[in-house]
């Protein structure tokens, strides 16, 4: 498992490289971007925060369940934080399986559980204010 | 007992700091540390019933008894990813 | 859309740039990999032969129907033929949207409907052995 | 009438061939052409009933008539991606 917040652009190419394996006949990546807008309003970048410690131990506990749910073989996750401007790359979720529906189905797992649980933020900066943008309520 | 309050996102833009250390009564849990916090920072009011409360890294409910030491922080709706 | 039979191997990170965009707020990617086994059998490598003009067009015609029947934005797609060892990447499918669950679906679909339409045919070769593999009969 | 047979994959090596020319009598059908390829070509017997009629880049049923030029193939299962 390789999980990790990190601060600079994302490398996608790497991510795919730790999930590869000679058992493995499918692999399915996954790729956050920041879009130029959002409920109608034009989105001009995003600032992402987090509770690192919390993320990370949050991030690994899905990435172990992926594991024990589903027949997959390597997963790798790293989600970005700081501002990004529109169209960069703030999350990316590898996953090798033996057989195809199961890393489709880890994958977005994967990326569903982080937008409900993670304890990561985002901010919009779009023209004339910026805000918070409420997302999921984690459940206890 | 002493415990470390983390703010974080919207939390620490209301509260103007990100962390805290504080002393609270034994016995004291979720609930009783947000009446004290709101005490010290009014403003965090405005988010009252909307953070979910994590201690030591794990969601927790609000009914939690706190322990000395421990480290806290209310989290705001999520919305990373 | 981007949809190429290629031999050479397939460049994902281009891929994946050829279908960002401001708009886009997901991406999602297949990879599909030469596995070591198979029913049971230790595979030593793949031969992919394909009816490429008639490959290329039905390529074009599943992109198409994507567009159709999904909110994607850009579709990328090549498939490799030719002696592919164990690990090799024979198929990238990367497809961007607004919203993931489009990119996920028009992914899956993608890679489904190739492996039930597209005239691409793969002979295992084993310890002992090659066979072409069977796969679906696809439907008139 | 004259068409091209193209032979793929499992159909290649069993015809020992990848492309004929072939004249066939007007109205033959998808059907009628692999009785002439088996007489041609008899290790396709083997495939009998395994393979879908492609003309000119489109999946057809077998008893599609077929027409002076078509670019023909039978289509053994699918097994890319």
């Amino acid at each position: 498992m390789h999980v990790k917040i990190v601060t600079q652009k994302i490398d996608t190419e790497k991510l795919i490289k730790l999930v590869e394996a000679d058992s493995v006949g499918a692999i399915d990546v996954f790729l956050g971007t920041v879009r130029n807008n959002a409920n109608g309003k034009n989105v001009l970048s995003l600032e992402y925060h987090c509770y690192e410690a919390m993320a990370q131990k949050k991030l690994e506990e899905i990435v172990t369940q992926c594991y024990k749910n589903f027949e997959v073989e390597k997963i790798a996750v790293e989600h970005r934080t700081g501002h990004l401007k529109i169209g960069e790359v703030s999350v990316v979720i590898a996953v090798s399986s033996p057989h195809r529906a199961a890393s489709f189905e880890a994958c977005r797992f994967v990326i569903e559980t982080i937008k409900k649980s993670v304890p990561i933020w985002k901010k919009e900066y779009f023209e004339g204010g910026e805000i918070w943008v409420e997302g999921y309520s984690p459940e206890v | 007992m002493k415990v470390k309050v983390l703010f974080f996102a919207i939390y620490k833009e209301l509260a103007g700091t990100s962390k805290i250390e504080l002393e609270i009564p034994e016995n004291t849990n979720g609930n009783g540390l947000l009446e004290i916090l709101e005490t010290k920072f009014p403003e965090l009011k405005k988010l009252r019933n909307v953070g979910k409360l994590a201690v030591n890294l794990n969601y927790v409910p609000l009914e939690t008894v706190l322990s000395n030491g421990d480290e806290i922080a209310f989290i705001a709706p999520v919305s990373g990813g």
